[in-house]
């Protein structure tokens, strides 16, 4: 059963098309990666699925539900949550009370029942020693790590997680690997946006790529990485 | 390994203590000081209401208006309205001054919503030059000539004849002591629920949509709907505060009831002085204004010169205000809302 | 023993709106203290001024601030219904006796009513005393100035809506309902706000109706911003009598010559032939010393400043206890004072029994605007018909 | 390699911040006369930073830039761009109010531009935009607005160009076209510091590479010295 | 006929709002600048004139020529010293710092002229009028008219045939590119602010000549002119026109009506317009 689908989605900013006609479906459960060069819209295709940016034309399903004129703050309740590429804390609220917003309004529970649950996972993303600081102090890699664990905590049935490995040593990035797969494991649907390929390939079962706001190619990740296009396209480095 | 949360420090403790006594003495004062202290008081307290509550919109939520005054002066019309046209008390008309404010609020939302940043601001301007200039129609009350409240009325007013009696006073000063221990309530009221706000978890959205609008709704927070909270629960603290302001004057014209200067210019004055975004700030900046009014008053137009001359001084040097100030450098909340996290991993190394 | 004698000094309080747009009014109140301080009758008195700043809410601060912290015997307050009532209003709530003046007593009484649209509700006060004249004095100055002319007897109103514009179009006891008994027509548009920048409704309904005569109590802006366009708009009435906005020099002077034979009714001047009971002084004689001292020209409001402080002096130079609000409450009832406007008794002469209690009334005579040569302008009374003991010094023109 | 005669342009431990947050921990580069250097490295590594601080718009110490010898670290962006300093910003950032003209021309407020690039000789490099010179900037094609943005900053005839990411968005023969104006703008006279995510293409044409991440430059050399595995681990951390 | 004067007094009404607003447009325009100060402005611009014929005896024409390289300069030095401090995201800086001058500037010129309301000298001009068929048209409503009008063409050869124009715009646009281009924003605000003195003289000049002022009348005009600015969508001048004449024209339709509705049908009108299109009559595309 396919968990999202997108229909003939497209989005211009003024005279730059951004996405163009962009039809695929999700499974329920599935990793779906995907790749493309900087700002082939792959970003955008996120603030479309989120609602973060209204769609000029073409339809998105959650659930079998329309959502295309859904406001984010619905698309979240009913289960799609999002990291941001360039990290969107709420910098004067504490990593722990970031994702107390998240976990409360995201599922509309109280505060003391999420309690632990954001604990824990501020336990699996590293970040429980930071727990009372200001997000505004953290550095780069520990904004990104909170970026996964706020969409973590509004415990969605999709996630989308948008280059949240770039930048990290080999140890940090299996750590972050492992996480993933683990959230993974219990049967949410994850779609990741990453220019470190292993990491993705570790990860995703299947692999979109994104040129021009178009999808040129989606499929197996060893076919499509394999696809001479997509090299040429992607890295710009001859094989 | 079990977690728990807590908002309190070792200042926000002696502070509770601290606020307890200070309450105690505010509702005594009647018993030990004179007229000009309780009507100075009640100055004060319903200044700080209007300013909490403006910084509620402002400070919390973003929403700069300079049209407060069209709920004041609702609050205070429908006070003289329902007194003298149904002859309902004026003590349980103050409540009709809210639910009067309440329901202006809800058309200029709808209309004021669809504005941005200074659009917002000057519409909601004009939205209370039109209310004013709708009461000033108003001919039962007397159109813009304004009106006074009934002697009978005022003289009998619950609660006052016990006053006179428990504390052996005439029935002015009764109704100052009625009318200051209703301003105590109303400010006791307004700063306790606007803390709690924030510590809830409608308060973390508040928060939240300061920081961050898009974030905020990515997480769920229904920024839209925080923002008419916001609107309306301020719209309705501050016909309370109107009610109780103009049932303590008497008289009410809609020149005076609707003044921009007195109901929305001196309370972001007092809000800014003190520290935007802050429960302590308006407490601060109502104080200082007091004192500057009971010092400069009397020298006429060099006294608004003066309280000019500050304002811009204040906002280029401490943007945050006075009590930003001193919680920069000291680190010093009265009223924490900060949640911290304690126990668990965290119990060995606090950071 | 009358309370002076016994050596603490009585405190007056006075509010007046010393700053604002209503400033004007306020001019001569140093000059007028200072006066009443150095004569004998003062000496027994202190006097807290405190500035309204022309805002109602804060006139009825600083009246609290007199009561309370002051603790002021009497109050005294003056000019135009946005600065007495709100004070008047605290004095009663608060039981402190009050004189004030320079207010139409209608905009004062009515206004300071909860329902002013229900006579059967009205109530007279107890510490609220009032002197002043009334819309009646106005009406019969003006229609008997207008008598003087040959007119087709049409008359156009502006009326703003504030205390003493909804007072004068009131169709219970303003203009209306007595111009009808005189025989005149009235075109009244609607009570419109002040600062309004553009006067062509009124006008085109004035020259709709062919109106011969202007009449109004608009603020000085809004009668120049009129005045100005019904010239450009070819509207040539023969009389205007105006109200409140011609009322100083200075406010003529801005008409340039288009404030020439501009009528308006006069409460005081110089030639009235009424003398201080403090100082003893001429209204003539009061009228030069203040232009002597300030180097400013005689306005209105001189006399009636100075005769509240002559109704203070009087008023506690017959109570014993200066303290006892109820005994001066009586005393001021019983006033018979002969002072710089007239007589002040409130004895209820030509007025309605509900405010008889509380208003005495001061003459009121017509006056025109004459331009001097050098552009500046001089009041001429051209109007006695009501007190005859006043002098003219003229006859009413049209305006050429 | 290091070239005798003083640098050009220089950074020396440049910092940055934006609030609390610390994007740049001393970042020391350097460009000589007519060399063109380029700067690769993932997203958020802080090129964009960089590429503010030198140009002024984030302002820093006096002596952590210093261009012709002269400490500039501590100068507003116009000051620094008068003397000779032009920046291509990233995303283009062209005036939506003005034509493609009057956004040219803007490149030489206030001054009388004296060099090689005037209005026709930007033309002359980028034919397509005297056909379009009268629409507003906005309007043209991602590729044409790289042109105008190029063509702005060069009206100015700098003698230090800072490009950054002139080939985002823009398809592989829009920026085959924009490259091929490089030797053109060196043969004017100006120096180069481009900042490109395609390391191919910087490989290609610059003198000098240096590669960032987080904030810090961990490889610099010529591109014959840097195999691409170094360039993969300064790039991402590791390897596989 | 009535209503056709109605309307034709409407618009030269608006004329006169216009006028008030066109400083107000150019200066909210560049810098997202609320100018709550903008109608004392005015004022005390009034109160410049005024001085300048007392002393030197001219007229207020001239005078106001005079006048208006002084407050050129005195705009330039406020924004340049001043505002420019409190630019940013957030508009409560300027808000409070426009207000906190309004409040300080009415009461210096009320310690300085006193509350006396004051009036330039009049002459034959001021009540002078033509006749246009049945409708009676005032030579001074034409001439405040001519004035918005020449002023807002003025601006717009300004904003777009000259250098300074365009970096008017580009720094309106994004203040920071147009630093990397070698502009000062910080001056190229000063100056138009100067030029919005200028103009401010222009409506003063206007103000003093058509009725009454006394320190405290700025406020009053000061709404009416941000209708007309927000009315007419942020940046265009031509659009400022508009919204004065809307506003006028509402103005006196609803006097005509009944005068009790006159200022109300302006707000009536402001609301309207912007219920149906909150960002104005002509909005910037990139706003
Ligand atoms: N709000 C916006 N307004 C205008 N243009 C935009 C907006 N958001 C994105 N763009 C443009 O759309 C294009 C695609 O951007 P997007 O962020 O989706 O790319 P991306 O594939 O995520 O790139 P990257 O790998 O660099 O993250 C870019 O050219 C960008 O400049
Ligand atoms: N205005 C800003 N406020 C706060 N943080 C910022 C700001 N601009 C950039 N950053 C942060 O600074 C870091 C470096 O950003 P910078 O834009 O310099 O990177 P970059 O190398 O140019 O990346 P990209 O390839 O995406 O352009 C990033 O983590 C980014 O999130
Ligand atoms: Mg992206
Ligand atoms: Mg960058």
């Amino acid at each position: 059963m396919s968990i999202l689908s997108l229909k003939s989605v497209s989005k211009s900013f003024g005279a730059l098309t951004v996405t163009d006609d962009a039809s695929f479906d999700v499974l329920q459960g599935q990793a779906l990666g995907i790749i493309g060069p900087n700002g082939a819209g792959k970003s955008t295709l996120f603030n479309l699925i989120t609602g973060n940016v209204r769609a000029d034309g073409g339809s998105i399903h959650f659930e079998g539900r329309d959502v295309t004129r859904a406001s984010a703050m619905e698309r979240c309740l009913i289960g799609i949550g999002r990291s941001f590429q360039i990290p969107q804390p709420f910098e004067k609220l504490t990593v722990y009370e970031n994702l107390l917003v998240a976990a409360t309004h995201g599922r509309n529970l109280s505060e003391a029942i999420v309690r632990d649950d954001c604990a824990d996972i501020l336990e699996r993303t590293e970040l429980i020693r930071r727990a009372n600081v200001p997000a505004g102090r953290l550095s780069l890699l520990e904004r990104k790590r909170l970026e996964l664990a706020r969409a973590m905590a509004t415990q969605p049935k999709l996630l989308l997680l948008d280059e949240i490995a770039g930048g990290l040593t080999e140890g940090e990035c299996q750590a972050l690997i492992r996480t993933i797969k683990d959230i993974h494991a219990r049967g949410v649907t994850i779609i990741w946006i990453e220019h470190v390929l292993h990491a993705l390939t570790s990860v995703v079962e299947r692999l979109l790529v994104l040129d021009f706001g178009k999808v040129i190619g989606l499929g197996d990740p060893e076919e499509i990485m394999a696809s001479r296009e997509v090299q040429e396209i992607y890295l710009g480095i001859e094989v | 390994m079990a977690y728990s949360v807590t908002t309190q420090t070792p200042a926000s403790r002696i502070a509770a203590i601290a606020g307890v006594i200070l309450i105690s003495l505010l509702i005594a004062l009647p018993f030990f000081a004179g007229r000009g202290t309780i009507q100075d008081m009640f100055f004060i307290l319903t200044m700080l209401v209007l300013a909490q509550f403006w910084n509620l919109l402002a400070g919390y939520g973003g929403l700069v208006s300079i049209g407060q005054q069209a709920f004041v002066g609702t609050g205070a019309y429908a006070l003289f309205g329902v007194v003298i046209l149904w002859g309902v008390d004026p003590v349980p008309a103050i409540f009709c001054a809210g639910i009067a404010a309440l329901v202006i609020a809800v058309p200029t939302a709808f209309f004021a919503f669809r504005l941005n940043g200074a659009y917002f601001a000057i519409g909601t301007w004009v939205i209370a030059e039109v209310v004013r200039l709708l009461v000033a129609q108003w001919k039962m009350l007397g159109g813009g000539t304004g009106t006074s409240l009934p002697r009978d009325a005022t003289r009998d007013m619950w609660f006052i004849e016990s006053i006179e009696s428990t504390l052996g006073l005439r029935s002015a000063a009764a109704r100052d002591v009625l009318a200051y221990w209703l301003a105590l309530v109303l400010a006791l009221a307004t700063i306790g629920g606007i803390y709690w706000l924030l510590r809830t978890r409608r308060g973390l959205a508040l928060a939240a949509v300061r920081d961050n609008t898009e974030a905020a709704k990515s997480v769920g927070v229904d920024a839209g709907r925080m923002k008419w909270i916001v609107f309306l629960t301020s719209a309705f603290g501050t016909g309370l505060a109107g009610g109780l302001i103009y049932m303590q004057k008497a008289r009410i014209s809609p020149d005076a009831a609707f003044s921009v200067t007195d109901w929305t210019a001196y309370v972001i004055f007092i809000v800014v002085i003190g520290g935007i975004g802050t429960i302590e700030g308006p407490i601060i900046g109502v104080l200082v204004f007091f004192a500057l009014q009971t010092l400069l008053a009397d020298f006429g137009s060099w006294y608004l010169m003066t309280l000019g001359v500050l304002a811009v001084v204040v906002m280029l040097v401490a943007p945050r205000g006075l009590w930003g100030l001193l919680s920069e450098q000291t680190g010093l909340h009265l009223f924490p809302i900060r949640r911290r996290l304690t126990g668990g991993k965290l119990a060995s190394s606090e950071e | 023993a009358p309370s002076i004698a016994q050596g603490a000094k009585i405190r007056l309080g006075y509010v007046s709106p010393q700053s604002g747009p209503l400033a004007a009014f306020s001019d001569a109140d140093q000059f007028i203290i200072d006066g009443f301080l150095k004569s004998e009758a003062g000496a027994n008195f202190e006097v807290i001024v405190k500035d309204s700043q022309s805002n109602p809410n804060r006139a009825a601060e600083v009246a609290k601030e007199l009561i309370v912290d002051d603790e002021i015997d009497m109050m005294l307050v003056a000019s135009t219904p946005e600065t007495t009532n709100p004070v008047a209003t605290t004095c009663e709530a608060e039981e402190i006796p009050v004189i004030s003046t320079v207010a139409p007593w209608q905009p004062y009484f009515i206004g300071q009513q909860g329902n002013p649209g229900d006579p059967d509700s009205w109530r007279p006060f107890d510490y609220s005393f009032h002197f002043f004249w009334g819309l009646e004095d106005v009406i019969s100055t003006f229609t008997s100035m207008w008598n003087q002319l040959d007119t087709n007897k049409s008359v156009g109103a502006i009326f703003p809506n504030d205390g003493d514009g909804n007072a004068w179009g009131d169709p219970n006891v303003g203009f209306p309902p007595v111009l009808a008994g005189k025989g005149y027509s009235l075109t009244d548009t609607g009570r419109y706000q002040n600062l309004t920048d553009d006067f062509s409704a009124q006008i085109n309904a004035f020259k709709a109706a062919n109106c011969d005569i202007v009449t109004g109590v608009p603020i000085p802006p809004d009668f120049t911003t009129f005045w100005t366009q019904a010239k450009q708009q070819g509207f040539n009435p023969k009389v205007a009598s105006i109200g409140k906005a011609i009322l100083f020099p200075q406010a003529v002077e801005a008409l340039g010559d288009q404030g020439h034979n501009l009528s308006s009714e006069v409460w005081w001047s110089p030639t009235h032939p009424f003398t201080s009971s403090i100082t003893k002084q001429s209204a003539g004689e009061l009228a030069s010393r203040y232009s002597s001292a300030t180097g400013n020209q005689w306005t209105q409001p001189i006399g009636f400043v100075h005769a509240l402080f002559e109704m203070a002096a009087d008023v506690m130079g017959r109570v014993d206890d200066s303290r006892n609000p109820d005994e001066v409450a009586a005393a001021i009832a019983a006033t018979q004072l002969n002072s710089i406007v007239g007589r002040i008794a409130f004895d209820g002469i030509g007025l309605p029994p509900f405010v008889a209690a509380n208003v005495a009334k001061t003459p009121l005579v017509g006056g025109q605007w004459r331009m001097r040569e050098d552009g500046s302008y001089d009041l001429v009374i051209v109007d006695n018909s009501d007190h005859p003991d006043i002098p003219t010094n003229g006859t009413m023109e049209e305006i050429s | 390699m290091a070239p005798l005669q003083t640098p050009l342009l220089k950074t020396n431990g440049l910092v940055a911040y934006y609030g609390d947050f610390q994007a740049l921990f001393g970042v020391d580069i350097e460009l000589d006369v007519d060399e063109t250097v380029a700067i690769i490295g993932a997203n958020g590594a802080g090129k964009t930073t960089l590429m503010r601080s030198i140009a002024g718009i984030l302002r820093n110490a006096a002596t952590s830039v210093s261009f012709d010898g002269r400490p500039i670290g501590a100068q507003p962006a116009d000051e620094i761009m008068t003397q000779g300093v032009a920046m291509v910003p990233e995303g283009r950032r062209l005036f939506p109010s003005l034509s493609v003209e009057e956004n040219l021309l803007i490149g030489t407020y206030g001054r009388k531009s004296r060099g090689y690039w005037t209005l026709d000789t930007v033309y002359d490099l980028f034919p397509i935009l005297r056909e379009r010179r009268n629409n507003p900037g906005t309007a043209l094609s991602g590729g044409q607005q790289q042109m105008v943005a190029i063509g702005r900053a060069l009206m100015s005839n700098p003698r230090v160009l800072l490009c950054d990411e002139i080939s985002l968005g823009l398809a592989p023969v829009v920026i085959k076209d924009i490259y091929k104006a490089v030797p053109a703008i060196k043969a004017a006279g100006a120096s180069l510091i481009v900042v490109e995510q395609d390391i191919a293409q910087a490989m290609a044409f610059a003198d000098r590479v240096y590669c960032m991440m987080e904030g810090r430059v961990t490889l610099s050399g010529t591109p014959d010295t840097l195999s691409r595995n170094d360039i993969h681990d300064a790039y991402f951390g590791a390897s596989q | 006929m009535i209503w056709v004067d109605t309307v034709i007094q409407g618009i030269l009404l608006g004329g006169l709002y216009a006028l008030f607003a066109s400083g107000l447009s150019l200066v909210f325009g560049i810098m997202r600048l609320v100018n709550l100060a903008h109608g004392d402005l005015i004022v005390m611009g009034a109160y410049l004139i005024l001085v300048l014929v007392t002393i030197l005896g001219l007229s207020p024409f001239l005078a106001a020529l005079i006048a208006m390289p002084v407050m050129f300069c005195l705009g330039w030095v406020l924004q340049k010293f001043l505002l420019n401090r409190t630019l940013g995201d957030d508009i409560l800086p300027p808000l409070l710092v426009t207000f906190g001058l309004s409040i300080a500037l009415q009461n210096a010129l009320l310690e300085t002229f006193s509350a006396d309301s004051q009036r330039l000298p009049t002459s034959a001009l001021t009540t002078a009028s033509v006749q246009a068929g049945p409708v009676s048209l005032g030579v001074m409503p034409l001439l405040t008219f001519g004035s918005a009008i020449l002023v807002i063409v003025a601006l717009n050869q300004l904003f777009y045939r000259t250098e300074l124009g365009r970096a008017f715009r580009a720094t309106s646009d994004d203040p920071t590119t147009a630093s990397l281009m070698g502009i000062k924003p910080a001056n190229i605000f000063a100056t138009a602010t100067g030029i919005a003195f200028v103009i401010v003289t222009i409506a003063a000049l206007y103000l003093g000549l058509r009725a009454n002022f006394d320190p405290n009348i700025g406020p009053a005009r000061l709404i009416y002119a941000f209708q007309a600015v927000i009315i007419g969508g942020l940046g265009s001048l031509w659009g400022t026109l508009l919204g004065g004449v809307i506003i006028g024209v509402a103005q006196t339709l609803g006097a005509a009506i009944n005068p009790e509705w006159q200022i109300l049908a302006g707000h009536f009108a402001f609301l309207l317009v912007l219920l149906v299109r909150p960002r104005g009559l002509f909005p910037r595309a990139n706003d």
